[in-house]
């Protein structure tokens, strides 16, 4: 049976459609989500998409953290359900503190769009365990408040635990501290992304086919835990 | 030490789409008896010496305020002793 | 119950804004029509609001009395040059006259944009427009509401908006002016079409003394439909209901249209800054989305955006295109500032608005699609029939129970004043065309050459633009095939069947200044060529004039031969216009921008898949013959 | 009529690039006694009824600021009689 990946649309969401794109071609059966309906349908794993969630105004996703979905998804999420976040997701779980840190304003002051080089770390993730650690991959990045920050404690932290799961190389686009593009909580279900792995997953538009690894690494990590479930369950 | 304060705020008939995301957010929370939310920025400036309070208005009129939607005020604070939260 | 407009809180004097004549009306309430025919005297401020006397004199005729305070702001508006095309509507004849229409065009010029068939089921639209006035005033959001209001043209095609693209024209690169507004121009295009979705798949920075006090920023918005979507205007089916959808109205641009875009720039501009817009990308977008759910729902009859002439211009466009009459009531428009006079809710130019017109049985469903996106949805008024002898009906518009408009629309949308202004050759052409390229030095040697290159490259019209274009966002909806660097944009619109289109915007003002003929020609035959090297066969064309004063001979003449070119261009490749937009008046105190037009070609696509992109490939590229076709 | 104001500023650890930007373009207006420019927001919210502090309070902690980066502080303002400019 195929995997369904709920793609949650928040008013100002902007790159839903092609979250949802991304996980079809990456051959999940993909369900949309309303931000208003507390109801996840069901879904296998999720995806907040990038965009401008309620206008960014005020802090991004600051706003689009209390909507009834995200209730859900908070819980769902400290229950395990795989959940990635990317660029304004990531900033979503930040606000809702599933993920440590968050992203201000990029250091230069100006939006930033280019394709940008990373280094995948962390592939013991639900998202990430597809790529071999240390693999580089071209991914476009396109943000304005993309910069990481986080205390020196918890950055000190997210390194012991291996949690970054991916940098910036060949440049740091935002001023990201530790250059880091992409982290994960404790448990490795929740991811945030700052670059759109949704926007390589084809040829014809764009840079590469790198993105497409974090939407197979999901079905993986679900094909693994329902095979895991049906042998018994892990030792 | 003592700083000055700029508060600088969209001119009252100005839309002003910041303020308006977040009232329409609040009943969210709970909140139902908040009229308005306006949504500025307030710029604290340390002098090297004493504050200038002249300079500081010639900074806020060139370069923290747009004057055509924006005004502005200033204060001096003798080290802020605001009712912290 | 009081009906007195709260003048003591009207804050400020505004330098020559509609509102300073008009919103002090009178002790007892607002001009209406009643008082109007009791007191045919009263001196009109009609000349501060840029109506000819023998303007203001076609308008008593047409209503039989003196016009009320609110009809006089309403017909300075329509009767403006950026609403009525009065100067060039006779020349812009000769689109319609030359090219062919031919098979694809479903909408062409007089609607809110053009729009052609690309498969047996698609079509898209597409149009450029001008915010260049707004721009100069206050950059970041004269230029975010330029890209608004074109987005807003688009939708109201029943489009989906799918890219945007900017040229834009600029001072000299190192002048102080040029640091202020250039900046502000990308960041407000940016800032706006980042936010709303909308990948920037292309446009021009071209820097040029000549635009050093009045820069030129062009919009352009290209969005599909399904062929059966297509919306109208028109304010059909006597009964339905007028609906605003969107933003709350304010003081916003109060003649701002009239002000801006139909008088000589020059030093006033600081007095005038108060009616700048401020754009919400956030609102635009679910604004977007709801009328695209009703539209898919079958729940609009027809709709009109509201852009720079705001509620006076969409209320009687929609009214006189159907030739039915209309009853508003402009106290139910929902407000963000309460002591807005009849005058100024009709003249505000507040963004992010849209007018429907719904049959009475569907409003209840718009109203709650309105509310699913959190967008205002309010009935203000319904449509009235035509008149009993077949004569169109009337626009008749209340506030509080004062009648303060009774016009026929169509004086207002359709029967403005229409100028064949004299034209003459300016009279240092000949000596500028005489001072020929040949007669400058050449590069002799090597060395000398080099150091022309070098200097072409670093040069700010040629060097690399990616510290604007990394600005804006070129991936969002995955749809982008070809952006920048490329000569043109290209953009997959059918996922299944890989139907696709191309589109570049061109414009060489220096050309167009020694020859406007040939320079339309010119920018036509560029735009025409950068999409046909994508492979995609070209089939229609929009444009953005950017001209002087047409009140000035030498300017006409320049506007007169560049439409003649422009005409006779697209008839020689057979390429008709679909739409565009006329921008005068963009001079500093005498003295007039090079003349502009900006022509964006759109391209078709069978299969995107074939598009061609301009550099050498890899890994094939080493051994490839180069040929030289053409001349 | 009462209005609650709440300023949020970045917590001084936390590098506020808006702030330097404006603080390193004093000096090219000929501004040098300048020693630091904090760029924060200001939130003013007016209530239906009676000012409610305890209520601004938990808005400004839920969501006008994040506790990760920022800091508030909270007044009343008697219909604001500050020094306009
Ligand atoms: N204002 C702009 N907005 C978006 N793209 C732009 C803008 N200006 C230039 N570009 C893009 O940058 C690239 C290079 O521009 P330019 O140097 O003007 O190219 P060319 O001279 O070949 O027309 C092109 O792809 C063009 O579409």
């Amino acid at each position: 049976m195929s995997m369904r990946i709920g793609v949650v649309t928040f008013p100002g969401s902007l790159d839903d459609g092609d979250a949802a794109r991304a996980a079809r071609i990456a051959g999940a059966d993909v369900v949309r989500l309303w931000h208003g309906d507390p109801d996840l349908h069901g879904v296998d794993a999720v995806v907040l998409p990038g965009g401008f969630s309620y206008g960014d105004y005020l802090r991004c996703g600051a706003i689009a953290r209390f909507a009834p979905a995200m209730e859900s998804i908070i819980d769902a999420a400290r229950g395990g359900l795989p959940v990635l976040g990317i660029c304004n997701g990531f900033q979503i779980l930040c606000e809702a503190h599933l993920l440590p840190g968050a992203l201000t304003r990029n250091q230069h002051l100006h939006f930033r769009n280019r394709d940008q080089w990373l280094r995948v770390e962390g592939t013991n993730t639900a998202w990430s365990n597809a790529f071999t650690a240390g693999q580089e991959v071209l991914i476009p990045v396109k943000n304005g408040e993309g910069c990481y920050v986080a205390d020196e404690r918890t950055l000190d932290a997210l390194e012991a635990e291996g949690r970054v799961v991916a940098r910036y190389i060949r440049g740091n686009p935002n001023g990201s501290q530790r250059d880091i593009a992409a982290i994960t909580n404790e448990a490795g279900n929740v991811v945030g992304i700052m670059p759109h792995p949704e926007h390589a997953v084809e040829a014809l538009t764009g840079p590469s086919l790198d993105g497409l690894g974090f939407f197979t690494s999901v079905l993986r990590a679900l094909a693994g835990a329902s095979a895991g479930a049906n042998a018994g369950g892990h030792q | 030490m003592a700083r000055v304060v700029v508060d600088v705020m969209l001119k009252p008939e100005i839309l002003d789409p910041q303020g308006q995301a977040v009232a329409n957010a609040l009943p969210r929370l709970g909140v139902d008896n908040v009229s308005s939310v306006r949504i500025g920025r307030r710029i604290e400036i340390e002098f090297a010496g004493a504050p200038d309070l002249d300079r500081a208005r010639e900074i806020a009129d060139k370069l923290l305020a747009n004057p055509v939607i924006e005004d502005f005020t200033i204060n001096v604070h003798e080290d802020a002793a605001a009712e912290v939260a | 119950m009081t009906t007195q407009p709260d003048t003591s809180a009207a804050p400020k004097q505004t330098g020559f804004a509609a509102t300073d004549v008009l919103v002090n009306e009178f002790d007892g309430g607002p001009d209406t029509v009643q008082r109007a025919g009791t007191t045919p005297d009263e001196l009109q401020p009609h000349t501060e609001l840029g109506l000819k006397d023998d303007e203001y004199d076609r308008i008593r005729q047409i209503l039989g009395r003196r016009p009320t305070a609110s009809e006089l702001a309403m017909y300075s508006i329509m009767w403006s040059e950026h609403c009525s095309y009065k100067s060039s509507k006779v020349h812009l004849r000769q689109f319609g006259d030359k090219a062919p229409r031919g098979t694809r065009m479903l909408a062409g010029i007089g609607e809110n944009a053009g729009v052609v068939q690309i498969s047996d089921d698609l079509a898209v639209t597409f149009k450029v427009e001008s915010h260049n006035h707004p721009s100069f005033v206050e950059p970041y959001q004269g230029a975010a509401t330029g890209v608004g209001g074109i987005v807003r043209d688009i939708l109201a095609m029943g489009a989906r908006p799918i890219a945007v693209m900017d040229p834009l024209r600029f001072g000299a690169a190192d002048h102080p002016d040029t640091a202020r507004v250039l900046p502000g121009v990308v960041a407000g295009i940016g800032g706006y079409g980042n936010c709303l979705g909308l990948p920037n798949i292309g446009g021009e920075i071209v820097f040029d003394p000549t635009y050093q006090g009045n820069p030129l920023v062009n919009a352009l918005s290209i969005g599909v439909l399904p062929v059966e979507r297509l919306q109208h205007k028109e304010a059909a089916g006597v009964g339905n209901i007028v609906v605003l959808l969107g933003a709350r109205t304010g003081r916003d641009g109060i003649g701002g249209v009239s002000v801006l875009a139909s008088a000589t720039f020059d030093d006033e501009a600081e007095q005038r800054r108060p009616s700048v817009q401020v754009g919400d990308p956030f609102m635009e977008k679910l604004l977007i989305e709801s009328c695209l759910e009703l539209y898919d729902a079958g729940l609009v009859a027809g709709i009109q955006d509201l852009g720079g002439a705001g509620l006076t211009c969409a209320l009687t466009e929609t009214a006189a295109a159907a030739g039915t009459g209309m009853r508003v009531w402009l106290e139910r428009v929902p407000l963000r500032e309460a002591s807005m006079s009849p005058t100024e809710i009709l003249a505000s130019e507040s963004q992010e608005r849209m007018l429907l017109i719904v049959t009475p049985q569907n409003l209840e469903a718009v109203l709650s699609v309105a509310e699913k996106w959190g967008v205002w949805a309010t009935a203000i008024g319904e449509v009235t029939p035509a008149g009993e002898d077949g004569s169109p009906g009337r626009l008749v518009i209340s506030w509080n129970d004062h009648v303060v408009v009774d016009v026929p629309p169509g004086s207002l949308a359709d029967d403005g004043p229409v100028y064949a202004r004299p034209i003459r050759e300016p009279a240092d052409l000949i000596l500028l065309q005489a001072d020929k390229a040949e007669t400058l030095p050449r590069p002799a040697t090597g060395d000398e050459l080099r150091a022309t290159v070098l200097r072409m490259i670093a040069s700010p019209n040629l060097c690399d633009k990616t510290w604007v274009t990394e600005q804006y966002d070129r991936y969002v909806l995955g749809n982008t095939v070809l952006a920048q660097p490329e000569d043109s944009g290209v953009l997959r619109i059918d996922e299944r069947t890989g139907l696709g289109v191309a589109l570049s915007v061109d414009g060489n003002g220096r050309f167009a200044r020694l020859d406007p003929y040939e320079g339309a020609r010119l920018a036509l035959a560029e735009a025409y060529r950068n999409v046909a090297v994508t492979g995609a066969e070209p089939v229609a064309v929009t444009d953005c004039l950017n001209f002087g004063s047409p009140e000035d001979p030498a300017v006409m003449w320049q506007f007169a031969e560049a439409v003649r070119g422009l005409a006779d261009g697209c008839q020689q490749l057979g390429t008709p216009v679909t739409g565009g937009n006329v921008s005068f008046y963009n001079q500093t105190g005498a003295a007039a921008i090079h003349p502009t037009p900006v022509v964006g070609v759109l391209g078709v696509f069978d299969d995107v898949a074939r598009r061609i992109p301009m550099g050498f490939q890899t890994p094939s590229g080493d051994g490839d013959l180069l040929l030289l076709l053409g001349e």
